[in-house]
């Protein structure tokens, strides 16, 4: 295809959503459940065949298509800000991701959510969503990219709150908001300061002129990618701002394996990656990327080992995962890190996919204490759950395991990371396969404990989904090779990692530890799988429940900041300056009181006053002649 | 000639209206709404007509008649870029008032619609008055009907509210006048002519002390105006009592006047005081963005939440007028239109709320979604541009002031950038409150959707402030801001 | 020239006034304040008369029957007030006249 | 100074006796005996006046003061029982005491008087400076004759007030509000 055919189809990419978005917002009671799903489907359907074209054209003779459509504003006569995309390597990863598994995770959602009331509100909302998404990832200039980051924000807040009669919801979503907003401030304060500094906000400019304009180590390129460092946080949930996510499991199902394990958290590893050129000239960012990929790593993993509600166990396992991506980008393995992303972005939507399929057959009933013995109940989506349970441990031959063995082998001697960030990735990988055999035990083995008559999913659409997902999550590895996408040209300016001089046992211990985990936890959970009695009493112990609410990240902020913050308010609610100068009003009625009460009415007391007053009158006209022989 | 045509006509209609009231009920706002929309198109052709042949970078003197010779006071008005973008959005915000106040006004409705129109001729003179004289006259023309709204058809401590305002204002302009007057004296012992031209007054060379006074005089006038901090009181009781209209006015177009004056009267006109006074203001500036935030965030009224969010929009107006900065210049007009735009979608907003429920209080709101999908739809998005959600044109606005403040005030605007957070907070209070949670079934009896006149103020707005919000060069591209001279063009290239 | 110093005359005056002004302020019986304006009264024609009588001038007498007429017209009203006074509050204690307040 | 002709002597007297009479009038209990004090202490004053050298002002103080505006004053309170209340609950004394202190006063005034009028030396120190009516009303008829047609004016506007507020309907059946 020619040069402007492939432009009008990357214009056209992010559009299809966007038109199903307005269509089934303006029409959303008329619509029926066939052509409501029809629309947004049929519309993801187009974006996800274009992308593919798209990256096909990719090439190494044409890196890059770029598509302009207009001027959105313009700054300095040097610099305008367009509405246009840029499209590498790394985008069409990115793109691919987003479409693929977003048009799967509509097609489950489609069924899924079938008896919902506003189902075509969801729709919409999912569609609009793949729009800010594909904006934030084709966005060639940082301010579109930010424009496409609140945009996901606010669908993500959409969703999250999309059941909001319930206050839980409500709050859930208000949380995810304004957490993810802190994020996003310390990154606009990122790019005023670039713009600053460089004058440039373009991303392709930034990245070359980067290197010319400071050296590695300048205090501006340190605060600029720290303050990235922040936005990708927020967005990521990464650690200091990770506590909204075990809340966005308040949405529906699909919304979170479209938002919260394929898509929205991984923008924060798509922008440190896509802002490289900033992020290399200051290692000292790069060393907190890594330390922040990996506290979170661990700190997600000790959560999920005593989580009891099953998505929430997902969503910290999501969360570890995320941590594991920065880990790697923060060694500066940047293609490892997206590659992790991507097979990342497969198992666990299938993960999610078919907790939703669990969660629908026992009547909304998440909790893992009230489940077990599906195996034989649900073999379909039991069978589907551990192909993703695999994936996540990175057993040998699965995508997981290729994704996270280029991670952890590049960690070693890499010099922003080092060794013992090589043993926090294997202590996470021992505790992800911990969690992951304790789900797989409390869902799948010993005795079923609920009561409720199991309603397996029967709709075509849903199972279809799941098995192209299984499908796709693991020969996803060997994709990656298919596509031959090579990142390489991306990151060009990345030094390659040489992993000579690393000790041999390196790799057998990585290979080892899923399986060292698989063997604890089969001896320390014995009684989850092999229980015969109804019920299973969860431990209350104090670690325990410090764990379940993500190590008092969540009520540190909430006495720290939430706290406070209202207190504040509701103490100056009443407006300290209007009460100043109501003060002087009050003043000034007091004076008027006190002279008013002197006029009573009575006669005499006024006949006393004019004698008082002129007897005043006297003595002041006659202060100096007083005592001289006044001439009367 | 047409600005005055277009002042005598709309005032002309407001007093047809208020007549025609008597003899028919309900025609006066028929008679208010074709005249706001026939003075409007006429408008826009007569400055198509004459856009070509003139650069409107510069102040185009329109008319000058001797008023009062003695003190050679003109009645002069001039046209430039900014009064051109202000006095539309006067004329839209007119539209938009008549039309929100359509069942809202039961008692003395002719002369609710004179009072209306009459302040809207005096902003329009505001922007466009060019002798000072004239310029205050029509300050306290646009200022009394304003009081009149709030006074006889506001809520329910309406007088209170009515007098806070008047005093604010006229205690504030007192100032203003006397600086005018010292100005024009200054001006009679210079050349020998007592002169209130603004244009005179550019080329007069004042002493820096004197000129540091008068500056500051103007500045508290409009300071005032355009509430910052600590004399902002008056906005939210005179928003909470007055009528929607009146709110929508208030909060669309008088904040805009005080921006106006200080862009006209104190940056333009003191350039070197004010550049020395602007640190004082830069501050003065994020001060009411963080504490118009959490202040916003403290309400549970819900149109006291937005008059402290306009007060906190507003900061950001101050911080990037005194940052002498063109790119934060450009962010400064984008605000003034789309706060106008975005303010006066959620008093409109609060309006409907108010005659469906007939209450303003947040807690005992709830779930309105569930029965006004529409409405909920309109909430969110404007409870969006509120928190300067990018794709609307609070975003675009609010990213060139910070952008631009920036290259000035590197700590203030990230101080300032905390107040997007605060934005953030106060719109989700805003939003969930009133349309997500439980519908209080026994409070409220149903609530009913949009009606059609409803849905088109609420699309009207809606699709101006996306338009504005994806191409705002349809405000910016008026002037090219290359050869405004009083604006410092040092924006960082350090690198490259 | 007149026998009697003036000061004496002012005197005995400014007493009589001081004595009048003392039974307007102290009296509660409208009656009684009355009889102390007429006394006050009667004390500036003192003050008259001796001016007059020091310096030789008529006008001191002139000013005096003045003062008379007045004195009478203001008993005149001022007893017929007090009638009124009597057939609505039964009783002439001023004090019961103080409707008009702040 | 200190050696008093018999002229001060008499004045001096007299202003005593106008004070003393006045001091009765104010701490007066009963508003009749206050009224005589105010006629007693007016006649003092008269003395003194005629003691000035101005015969016709004591004339006049005698004639229309004492004469015409305190039995005015007495007729008031007599006819329309307006000292009724305090009248009432004051004690009655109607012994001998009471009239002691006004009599005593007016007979010294009677004794000052006809000493007055038949010492030699007080009149002819007297005559020198002597103001007579004649003077007076040349004066009064001159420059003052505009003053004097006010104080006409004055008076008819007394009259017709005073006619107004004591109309009849008011004090005959003291139940109705007073009629206006």
């Amino acid at each position: 295809m020619d040069e402007s055919m492939t432009t009008l189809i990357l214009t056209l990419l992010p559009l299809y959503p966007l038109v199903s978005f307005l269509l089934l917002i303006s029409l959303a009671t008329r619509l029926s459940w066939t052509v409501a799903a029809s629309i947004s489907v049929g519309a993801m359907v187009l974006s996800a065949l274009s992308s593919m074209l798209v990256i096909n054209q990719l090439s190494v003779d044409t890196p890059i298509i770029t598509s302009q459509l207009w001027t959105w504003f313009t700054l300095s006569p040097s610099e305008e800000i367009n509405i246009s995309f840029y499209l590498d390597a790394l985008s069409a990863v990115m793109i691919g991701v987003v479409t693929g598994v977003g048009l799967l995770i509509h097609i489950f959602a489609a069924a899924y959510m079938k008896e919902d009331e506003n189902f075509t509100r969801f729709m919409a909302y999912m569609n609009l969503f793949i729009v800010a998404m594909l904006l934030l990832v084709l966005a060639d200039n940082l301010v579109l990219l930010y424009l496409g980051w609140e945009g996901v924000g606010l669908c993500s807040f959409l969703l999250i709150g999309f059941w909001y009669q319930e206050k839980a919801n409500v709050l859930a979503a208000r949380k995810a908001f304004i957490v993810t907003r802190v994020g996003d401030t310390a990154m606009a304060i990122g790019l005023f300061m670039l713009f600053k500094e460089t004058g440039l906000l373009t991303i392709a400019d930034i990245n070359q002129s980067a290197n010319i304009s400071w050296n590695v180590g300048d205090t501006q390129p340190y605060w600029i990618a720290l303050l990235l460092l922040g936005g990708a946080v927020g967005k990521s949930a990464q650690l200091p701002l990770q506590t909204w996510l075990p809340d966005a499991m308040a949405g529906p199902t699909p919304v979170s394996a479209l938002i919260h394990a394929a898509t929205m958290v991984t923008a924060g590893v798509y922008l440190i990656a896509r802002m490289h050129g900033v992020f290399l000239l200051a290692p000292e960012v790069m060393g907190y990327v890594a330390w922040v990929g990996a506290l979170t790593l661990l700190l997600a993993g000790g959560a999920a080992l005593v989580q009891t509600d099953i998505k929430r166990v997902l969503a910290y396992s999501t969360m570890s995962q995320i941590g594991y991506m920065m880990l790697s980008l923060g060694a500066g393995a940047f293609s490892a890190g997206v590659f992790h992303l991507m097979t990342h972005a497969f198992f666990k939507a299938l993960l999610f996919l078919t907790a939703g399929a669990i969660i629908l057959a026992l009547h909304h009933q998440q909790n893992l204490y009230k489940m077990g013995g599906l195996l034989k109940r649900l073999p379909f989506e039991a069978s589907l759950f551990t192909i993703g349970l695999v994936c996540l441990m990175a057993l040998p031959g699965s995508s997981g395991f290729f994704s996270k063995e280029a991670i952890i082998g590049q960690l070693w001697s890499s010099e922003t990371a080092g060794p013992t960030l090589w043993w926090c990735a294997i202590a996470g990988a021992l505790l992800t396969s911990i969690y992951s055999c304790r789900l797989f035990f409390l869902a799948f083995l010993g005795s079923s404990r609920f009561s409720v008559p199991l309603q397996s999913s029967s709709s075509k659409l849903l199972q279809l989904s799941l098995l192209v997902l299984a499908i796709l999550s693991v020969f996803g590895g060997l994709l990656a090779n298919l596509l031959d996408i090579n990142l390489a040209p991306v990151f060009a300016k990345a030094a390659i990692i040489d992993t000579s001089t690393q000790p041999d046992w390196l790799h057998t211990v990585a290979i080892a530890t899923p399986f060292i985990g698989i063997v604890y936890a089969w001896i320390y959970y014995a009684n989850y799988r092999v229980s015969n009695h109804k019920t299973l009493v969860e431990s209350h112990s104090v670690l325990t429940r410090f764990c379940q609410q993500g190590l008092g990240f969540d009520c540190l902020y909430h006495y720290l900041l939430v706290k406070p913050y209202c207190l504040l308010a509701k103490f100056n609610r009443r407006d300290i300056f209007d009460q100043l100068i109501m003060l002087n009003a009050w003043y000034v009625t007091l004076c008027h009181d006190i002279f008013v009460s002197s006029q009573h009415g009575k006669l005499r007391w006024y006949a006393a006053a004019i004698g008082l007053v002129t007897l005043l009158f006297l003595l002041i006209l006659n202060i100096d002649g007083f005592g001289s022989e006044a001439s009367l | 000639m047409t600005i005055t045509l277009v002042m005598c006509f709309i005032f002309v209609s407001a007093c047809i209206a208020w007549f025609a009231e008597g003899i028919k009920e309900n025609s006066g706002r028929y008679v208010a709404l074709l005249s706001m929309i026939a003075i409007s198109i006429y408008l826009v052709f007569a400055l198509l007509l004459s856009e070509s042949s003139v650069d409107y970078s510069q102040l185009q003197i329109l008319t000058r008649l001797p008023w009062i010779a003695h003190f050679n006071i003109e009645y002069a008005l001039a046209l430039d870029y900014l009064s051109i973008i202000l006095v539309f959005l006067t004329l839209l915000l007119a539209v938009i008032c008549i039309l929100v106040s359509w069942h809202e006004i039961k008692t003395k409705v002719g002369f609710y619609y004179f009072n209306l129109l009459a302040s809207i001729t005096g902003i329009i003179g505001v922007f466009t008055a060019i002798d000072m004289f004239l310029f205050f006259f029509f300050w306290e023309v646009m200022l009394l009907p304003m009081t009149a709204l709030i006074a006889i058809w506001g809520h329910e401590n309406r007088h209170f509210a009515a007098i806070k305002f008047f005093i604010f204002t006229q205690v504030s302009s007192l100032l203003m006048l006397v600086a005018i007057i010292v100005m024009s004296v200054l001006h009679f012992q210079q050349t020998g002519r007592v002169s209130f031209f603004y244009q005179d007054w550019l080329a007069l060379d004042v002493p820096f002390k004197t000129a540091y006074y008068l500056m500051l005089g103007f500045f508290i006038a409009f300071a005032v105006k355009l509430p910052s901090v600590p004399v902002h009181s008056w906005l939210p009781d005179a928003h909470t009592q007055a009528p929607t209209a009146g709110s929508v006015l208030l909060a669309g177009v008088l904040l805009k006047t005080g921006a106006y004056g200080l862009i006209r009267f104190v940056l333009q006109l003191f350039p070197d005081a004010s550049s020395n006074f602007a640190p004082y203001a830069a501050v003065l500036g994020v001060v009411s963005i963080l504490y118009g935030a959490k202040m916003a965030f403290a309400q549970q009224d819900f149109k006291r939440l937005v008059a402290y969010s306009s007060i906190s929009h507003m900061g950001f107006v101050m911080l990037a007028l005194f940052s002498f900065n063109t790119i934060a210049y450009q962010g400064a007009i984008l605000t003034l239109v789309a706060h106008g735009l975005s303010s006066a979608a959620l008093f409109s907003l609060a309006g409907m709320i108010y005659k469906r429920i007939h209450s303003r209080h947040l807690p005992d709101m709830g779930g309105f979604w569930q029965h006004a999908p529409r409405m909920g739809g309109f909430a969110l998005a404007f409870a969006a541009a509120a928190f300067g959600l990018p794709g609307l044109a609070n975003f675009v606005a609010e990213f060139l002031s910070l952008v631009g403040t920036y290259q000035v005030y590197p700590i203030h605007t990230m101080l300032a950038a905390l107040g997007l957070i605060g934005s953030a907070i106060y719109g989700m209070v805003l939003f969930q409150n009133s349309f997500q949670g439980s519908f209080p079934s026994t409070k409220i009896a149903s609530f009913k959707d949009l009606s059609i006149r409803e849905f088109f103020v609420c699309s009207l707005l809606l699709s101006l402030l996306i338009v504005i919000g994806f191409y705002p060069d349809l405000i910016l591209n008026l002037f090219n801001h290359s050869h405004i001279a009083w604006l410092t063009d040092d924006v960082a290239g350090a690198g490259l | 020239m007149s026998v009697i110093p003036l000061e004496h005359i002012l005197i005995l005056a400014s007493i009589l006034f001081v004595i009048g002004f003392v039974g307007v302020i102290v009296r509660k019986n409208t009656l009684y304040i009355l009889m102390s304006l007429e006394v006050m009264l009667n004390a500036v024609g003192v003050a008259f008369i001796g001016a007059g009588s020091v310096w030789q001038q008529a006008d001191g007498q002139v000013m005096f029957i003045l003062i008379l007429t007045l004195a009478a017209a203001e008993v005149a009203v001022g007893l017929a007030l007090l009638l009124q006074m009597q057939t609505r509050f039964k009783s002439l204690d001023i004090d019961l006249l103080s409707k008009l307040k702040g | 100074m200190n050696v008093l002709s018999p002229l001060q002597w008499m004045f001096y007297l007299a202003a005593l006796l106008a004070i003393v009479a006045s001091l009765k009038v104010i701490t007066g209990k009963n508003s009749v005996h206050s009224l005589l004090y105010l006629v007693v202490s007016l006649l003092a004053v008269a003395v003194c006046f005629y003691l000035m050298g101005a015969p016709f002002a004591a004339g006049l103080e005698v004639i229309v003061y004492a004469g015409a505006i305190l039995v005015l004053f007495v007729f008031a309170i007599m006819m329309f029982g307006l000292g009724k209340d305090e009248t009432l609950n004051a004690p009655k004394i109607t012994s001998f005491r009471v009239w002691i202190g006004p009599s005593v006063i007016a007979a010294l005034l009677l004794a000052q008087l006809v000493y007055v009028i038949d010492s030699p030396d007080i009149q002819d120190k007297l005559t020198s400076n002597v103001i007579n009516a004649k003077q007076v009303g040349a004066l009064l008829y001159g420059p003052y004759l505009l003053a004097v047609e006010i104080a006409s004016f004055l008076l008819l506007a007394g009259l017709i007030a005073g006619y107004h507020f004591a109309k009849p309907t008011g004090y005959h059946d003291n139940n109705n509000s007073g009629g206006w």
